[in-house]
């Protein structure tokens, strides 16, 4: 572990701001929240942050990408490749992030080996940072997501004038090189052991069972409908809970053209299995037409579905659903709470 | 920035479709057309029965559509695809000659391999005989591998049977046994054979459940009541496989539309087993 | 894949009670306009051409049907043109133009006219044009937004079946990443209202007022609970529905 | 002399409609009448029961055009009567918005509106092919128009972030440093329209006719925003007795009320303003004026025109001075979401405005914050009756000409107006009855 004076890593996050070709993205106070934006300056983090509103994910999997795009000409169209492999250096991620950002790269590079997400996500980098406030809404202490040992470049620790840092890869150590940086001393390594070993009592809320009991607890209970329909009544079929959500992936391709031009192209964009047209097909069926249907669809995948297809439990905890939901009725933990006292009751 | 075009490895998903040309097309009726598509840069599109590919139209949209032909039919490969949107229509509109974008083939479908020294039964219903048919192709090529071989074709009326030369063929086969019911017969329309809905063909089917393998694809409303059938015949659930159609918009298992429960059409289908999907609510409802 | 050879298009706008924006925002196209103009041809575009022509294929038709005489050039447009594109709130929903109709139309004249009200015709009702003849499209939104206007217009003129988007303005306020209005203790229309207009007066520090009207399936009481909890009372949350929802809640909804 | 019958139903190229209807016999005018068919609206009735923070977004919807107008006298209307004070940065941010509306409106009608008839066009899109560079400046001013008001008020048409109390949202220095580079940017296009309409004012018809000029007056500025009630024929009065200024009244020819004051007929809009407040005017402005030939008091109502071009300078350099004085305090920030804190008074407060055609009035009544009355008086009303008396007083002088010259000539002194008949209540149609 090594440690850094606090404005030296302000140094190192302006030199990169100056000289580094990749944007650097970090979190910011806007006034009302924290965001993820584009950096002017060091000065203007909040490492301090609670939750920000959308997660990393956008610069990987961004909100809307070209995907492809076409060109009219003589003897046809002429297909290209058109999205971007532009990397971001992230400053300030929390580890319930990483996390999330790990499930990801399981599903769009090593499972479906999505190119697009690969470039974008390989070319970047990943500044986290353990977390010293926590948000109301969170319940990442009892998912086992308020700390982790890896999907990290750098990771800090705010020792007040310093950071500890840990060196997650090569592209990490490396970054760290030009920068007056220091062994840990045993205390300091002390120091971040207790904030870490601290940090997941620090949550209000939580799941009140072990996570790896929610795959099985949800497929009991898939036709527990008293439940489902408690928090579906109150559904306003927005699919804020799905774009705000840090493990959500789903999207939709649009072809986009001008009028006048002869290219075009193809866009894809977040989509949401909450949205009512979700599961529509071609002739008017639509698959999962109740919100009710939909709402259960959404919980079943983050701690059924995809536990059994690639092994994680997707929801990682960040609480960011249940504080944007304008009904007050996404709350993961609250449901999957209820679900459990009414199985094990 | 877009990427280089150049440097993209094969395995990964990168979206860019690629040139197809339209080289045949056969009308069936107003709806239903059959077209032949060459790919520009390779010879076959190496796709196994069952599977599908996405379509690109250009400034329309991309869908997917099942091969209608078998891939032990040489050179362009065959959609058989029935007008219902944009995308279709689009396609309906081509001419010979012009151009559009594939990706894939994508899919998986059942393990030919299992089926043989078993008898085939195959049930289609309007449409659904699109993606069957190369199934049945690539059956009838292989011929020997099998024991009976059974198709139940039902259509609305008779102006709606798609490749109605390719049945004449089949029909005149003794080594395959083909049935056709049509569920109405317009007024001028001439029809002299069956007539009701499918299932009233597959009670008078003789059927050796245990070493029988069946496929079926058409509407979902007619699954329902071709299951009762196959029960009544008491067919192993293991043994039947069913094509099942939803909204796609990756192919690859990513966007989430044509998921069923946890399964993804695009990946675990669009062929099923069925004991795998009857009790996922989600599948045939 | 060849080009289809269409002719060009002829587009035509009108306009029938309302504040003429939504052409506004067609001349506030700038550059595009220019360029538009090589692809379809304008038959009729009364606030900025005096060329007309009763030969259109796509007409497109703002503000809401308030007169006989109204119904009339409707029923006229209808007849010329293949396609009806209702342009903006006042001939979608009848947008504010539809306050007046939950108001006593004889007071409503009083307050305007003073005692000579009924020298002017008009409906006690304010309708959208689809309510008096039938239409294809509908472009909500008060104003419409231009790159909306540009698709529905795209998708046409190259054969494609225009989608009006039906999920709520909420889903677009969050990917703005717009702090709520919930959050900071005003209120907001966005979880009932269609999006498609990406948000843009929570963008710009307000809160969604419904100017786009409901979206297809509105869960509207669970709207309603969520303004009486921000200290609405009933009547109050009428009002405020009442701005833009009037026609579709007496007309759609209750109906 | 031939019989004439004009009747023009709709006139084009006018926001709103109306028609024209002239009819003669053996060189008599037997009618001449300038009608109003727009479908009434009804506007003072929808604000009623609703709340002082809807009001200004109902009131917005009057006019597509001049909205941003509506929104600022709508919201002074709201402030005076609800006892809420403004900071004086949200004051200049809002004169900003309104100056960003006006250099959007005068260039719609100068380029889009009034152009074509100087040219012998039926609309401006026939001239992108003849005239390209004078309709691509015409459109880079009018987008620079749009982009002040929507730097400002968020969206050019029906504006976001124009509330009670100020502002929901503010722009940031870098957004006003870009529009002052934009602005400073715009002064060769301007001069480029100035050379062209030069050449072309020999087109416009001569005609005068003496009449009284109404307009806003301020002490120490060219008066937009702010300013009192003045007259060309009675001087300075006071905002509060705007009902017996204006005098409303209702003619069966039109479904929106016409307006008179010490004569038969009064003038609002760009001419007035420019008559009665020439003194104070940019220099630029002046010399633009100088240009033209134009000094006060000019009676040729189709100068209407040129004084717009006159006051585009005018806003051009007041915006940069207005940017100027912003920047150099330095911005006061706010929430993002900035939602003043009111305890609305009771009480009726009235706003004035000079909108692009015109002072344009709003009264309102509070009780509980709710309103309980409303009146508008919207400046194309105002303009109704001497756009009457103009027709009647021109129509013989045209007799000779034939009925489409008579017409296109009734027409373009129609346009010179730069109605805004939705804003009144909608139309304009040349009506040549039967002699
Ligand atoms: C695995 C599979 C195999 C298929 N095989 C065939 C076949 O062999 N022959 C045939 O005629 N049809 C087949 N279909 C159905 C075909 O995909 C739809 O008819 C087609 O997508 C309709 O597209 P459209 O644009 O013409 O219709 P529209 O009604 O215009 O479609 C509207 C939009 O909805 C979406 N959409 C609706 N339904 C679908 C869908 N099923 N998949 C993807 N997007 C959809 C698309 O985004 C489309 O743009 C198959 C479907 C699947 C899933
Ligand atoms: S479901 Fe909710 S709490 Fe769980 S990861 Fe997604 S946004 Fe966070
Ligand atoms: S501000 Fe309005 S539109 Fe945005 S999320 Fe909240 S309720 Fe929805
Ligand atoms: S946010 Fe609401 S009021 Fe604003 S444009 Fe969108 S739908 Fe209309």
């Amino acid at each position: 572990m090594k440690v850094i004076r606090k404005s030296d890593f302000d140094d190192l996050v302006n030199g990169l701001i100056e000289s580094d070709p990749r944007e650097v993205v970090g979190v910011q106070d806007d006034g009302t929240k924290y965001v993820f934006k584009p950096l002017e300056r060091a000065a203007d983090l909040s490492l301090d942050y609670d939750v920000t509103m959308l997660s990393p994910k956008k610069y990987f999997f961004p909100q809307k990408e070209r995907l492809v795009q076409y060109r009219e000409s003589e003897d046809g169209y002429e297909m290209l490749r058109d999205w971007s492999s532009e990397g971001k250096i992230i400053v300030g991620v929390h580890p319930y992030d990483l996390i999330a950002i790990e499930q990801l790269d399981r599903i769009f590079i090593d499972t479906q080996q999505d190119e697009p997400y690969r470039r974008k996500r390989e070319n970047s980098l990943l500044i986290g940072v353990n977390m010293q406030a926590v948000s109301e809404w969170s319940f990442a202490g009892s998912m086992g997501t308020a700390v982790t040992d890896s999907g990290f470049d750098l990771m800090l620790t705010d020792l007040e004038d310093r950071y500890a840092v840990e060196i997650g890869s090569r592209k990490g150590s490396k970054l760290l090189e030009e920068s007056p940086v220091r062994e840990a001393t045993l205390e300091e390594v002390d120091e971040v052991e207790r904030i870490t070993d601290e940090l997941p009592e620090k949550f209000e809320k939580g799941i009140e069972f072990p996570p790896e009991k929610l795959p099985s607890l949800l497929d009991e209970n898939y036709d527990n409908m008293a439940v489902w329909d408690e928090y579906a009544d109150g559904c306003l079929s927005c699919g804020t809970c799905n774009v705000i959500c840090p493990t959500c992936y789903c999207f939709n391709v649009d072809v986009v053209d001008f009028i006048t031009d002869d290219t075009g192209g193809t866009v894809r964009r977040w989509d949401g299995c909450l949205l009512e047209d979700f599961a529509a097909v071609a002739g008017g069926e639509n698959f999962r037409e109740e919100t009710v249907q939909r709402h259960r669809h959404r919980l079943m995948r983050k701690g059924n579905y995809i536990y059994e297809r690639f092994g994680d439990i997707a929801c990682i905890g960040c609480g960011r659903c249940t504080q944007h939901c304008v009904a007050d009725v996404a709350d993961p933990a609250e449901i999957y709470n209820k679900l459990w006292r009414s199985t094990n009751a | 920035m877009p990427s280089e075009p150049t440097d993209a490895e094969p395995n990964w998903v990168h979206y860019e479709p690629e040139e197809a040309t339209l080289v045949a097309k056969t009308t069936f009726n107003e709806i239903d057309t059959v077209f032949e598509f060459e790919l520009e840069d390779r010879d076959e599109l190496g796709h196994v029965p069952g599977q599908f590919v996405q379509v690109f139209v250009p400034g329309v949209g991309e869908a997917p559509f099942s091969v209608s032909s078998s891939p032990t039919k040489d050179g362009p490969f065959e959609l058989c695809i029935r007008k219902v949107g944009s995308v279709t229509t689009a396609i309906h509109e081509m001419e010979v000659g012009d151009t559009l974008g594939i990706r894939g083939p994508f899919g998986e479908t059942c393990d030919i391999e299992t089926f043989k020294g078993n008898d085939m039964l195959f049930v289609a219903g309007g449409i659904g005989l699109a993606p069957l048919r190369s199934m049945i192709n690539f059956i009838l090529y292989h011929r020997d591998w099998f024991r009976d071989v059974t198709v139940v074709y039902g259509c609305k009326d008779p102006t709606e049977i798609l490749f109605p030369e390719e049945i004449e063929r089949w029909q005149e086969r003794d080594d395959i046994r083909f049935d056709i019911t049509v569920d109405e017969v317009p007024e001028g329309v001439e029809w002299d054979d069956h007539v009701g809905v499918i299932t009233t063909l597959l009670p008078g089917l003789k059927i050796d459940a245990p070493n029988t393998y069946t496929i079926v694809c058409g509407p979902p409303v007619m699954f329902q009541y071709v299951q009762e059938e196959l029960d009544a015949k008491e067919i192993p659930h293991d043994h039947i496989y069913l094509s099942l159609e939803r909204r796609m918009h990756c192919g690859v298992g990513l966007c989430g539309h044509c998921q069923i429960n946890d399964l993804y059409v695009c990946q675990d289908g669009p062929v099923f087993n069925y004991e795998v999907i009857k009790d996922r609510p989600e599948a045939l409802s | 894949m060849s080009k289809s050879t269409n002719m060009k298009p002829r587009v035509a706008f009108f306009d029938f009670t309302g504040c003429e924006g939504d052409q506004l925002q067609v001349i506030n196209l700038e550059e595009k306009l220019l360029e538009l103009v090589e692809i379809v041809e304008i038959a009729s575009f009364r606030e900025a051409s005096s060329a007309h022509s009763d030969d259109y294929d796509i007409a497109f038709v703002e503000g809401s049907a308030t007169t006989p005489h109204d119904a009339e050039r409707l029923e006229e447009i209808r007849e010329n043109a293949t396609t009806v594109v209702a342009l903006g709130s006042c001939a979608t929903i009848a947008g504010i133009n539809a306050i007046r109709n939950s108001q006593d139309f004889e007071a409503v004249k009083e307050r305007v006219y003073g005692g000579e009200g009924d020298l002017f015709e008009s409906w006690s009702e304010a309708k959208p044009i689809g309510a008096v003849i039938d239409v294809d499209y509908e472009i909500p939104g008060c104003p419409i937004d231009r790159q909306e206007f540009l698709r529905v217009l795209t998708d046409l003129v190259r054969g494609r079946e225009p989608k009006m988007v039906n999920y709520p303005v909420c889903l677009e306020c969050k990917l703005n990443e717009n702090t709520c209005a919930y959050l900071r203790d005003d209120i907001c229309l966005g979880p009932v209202t269609r999006g498609g207009c990406n948000s843009i007066c929570v963008n710009g520090g307000t809160r969604c007022w419904g100017c786009r009207g409901l979206v297809k399936n509105p869960n509207e009481n669970a709207a309603c609970d969520v303004l009486e909890e921000h200290g609405l009372t009933t009547d109050e949350v009428m009002n405020f529905y009442n701005l833009y929802f009037g026609w579709q809640r007496t007309e759609e909804v209750v109906q | 002399m031939t019989d004439i019958e004009i009747k023009e139903e709709y006139v084009t190229r006018v926001e709103g409609h109306g028609n024209i209807v002239v009819n003669a016999a053996n060189g008599e005018v037997e009618n001449c009448e300038w009608q109003i068919v727009e479908s009434p609206r009804y506007f003072e009735s929808m604000f009623i029961g609703k709340n002082y923070e809807a009001v200004p977004h109902i009131t917005s919807r009057i006019c597509g055009i001049c909205s941003a107008s509506h929104v600022n006298s709508s919201l002074k209307a709201v402030e005076n009567a609800i006892g809420v004070e403004i900071s004086e940065q949200d004051r200049k941010l809002r004169k900003l918005s309104l100056n960003g509306e006006m250099v959007q409106s005068h260039v719609l009608h100068v380029g889009y509106l009034a152009l074509p008839d100087l040219v012998g066009s039926k609309s401006v899109l026939p001239l992108a092919a003849s005239h390209r560079d004078e309709v691509e400046t015409v459109i880079r001013l009018h987008r620079l128009g749009n982009e002040l008001l929507e730097t400002t008020a968020g969206r050019s048409v029906h504006t976001e972030r124009l509330i009670p109390g100020g502002f929901s949202r503010i722009p940031s220095e870098r957004d006003l440093e870009d529009l002052r580079g934009k602005l400073e940017g715009a002064w060769d296009d301007l001069d480029a329209v100035v050379e062209f309409l030069g050449t072309l004012t020999d087109e416009l018809p001569e005609f005068e006719r003496e009449t009284e000029f109404i307009s806003l007056t301020h002490p120490d500025e060219y008066a937009l925003l702010d300013g009192v009630i003045y007259s060309s024929d009675t001087g300075e009065m006071r905002n509060e007795d705007y009902e017996s200024i204006v005098n409303e009244y209702i003619v069966p020819q039109s479904s929106a009320k016409f307006t008179k004051h010490a004569r038969e007929s009064y003038f609002v809009g760009a001419l007035a303003r420019v008559n009665n407040n020439f003194d104070q005017l940019s220099p630029k402005a002046k010399e633009v004026a100088a240009a033209f030939g134009l000094e006060p008091v000019c009676h040729d109502p189709f100068m209407n025109n040129v004084a717009q071009v006159v006051e585009l300078a005018h806003l051009f350099e007041y915006s940069i001075d207005l940017i100027d004085e912003l920047l150099d305090a330095g911005l006061e920030p706010q929430s993002d979401y900035n939602r003043p804190d009111i305890t609305p008074e009771d009480g009726r407060g009235i706003g004035i405005v000079e909108a692009p055609r015109g002072i344009l009035i709003h009264d309102y009544t509070f009780e509980d914050g709710t309103c309980r009355k409303a009146n508008s008086v919207i400046p194309t009303n105002q303009n109704h009756a001497n756009i009457q008396h103009d027709m009647e007083a021109f129509v013989p002088t045209i007799l000779d000409e034939d009925e489409a010259e008579i017409t296109r000539k009734l027409e373009m002194l129609v346009r010179a107006y730069d109605p805004c008949i939705s804003c009144s209540t909608h139309y304009l149609e040349v009506e040549f009855v039967e002699g």
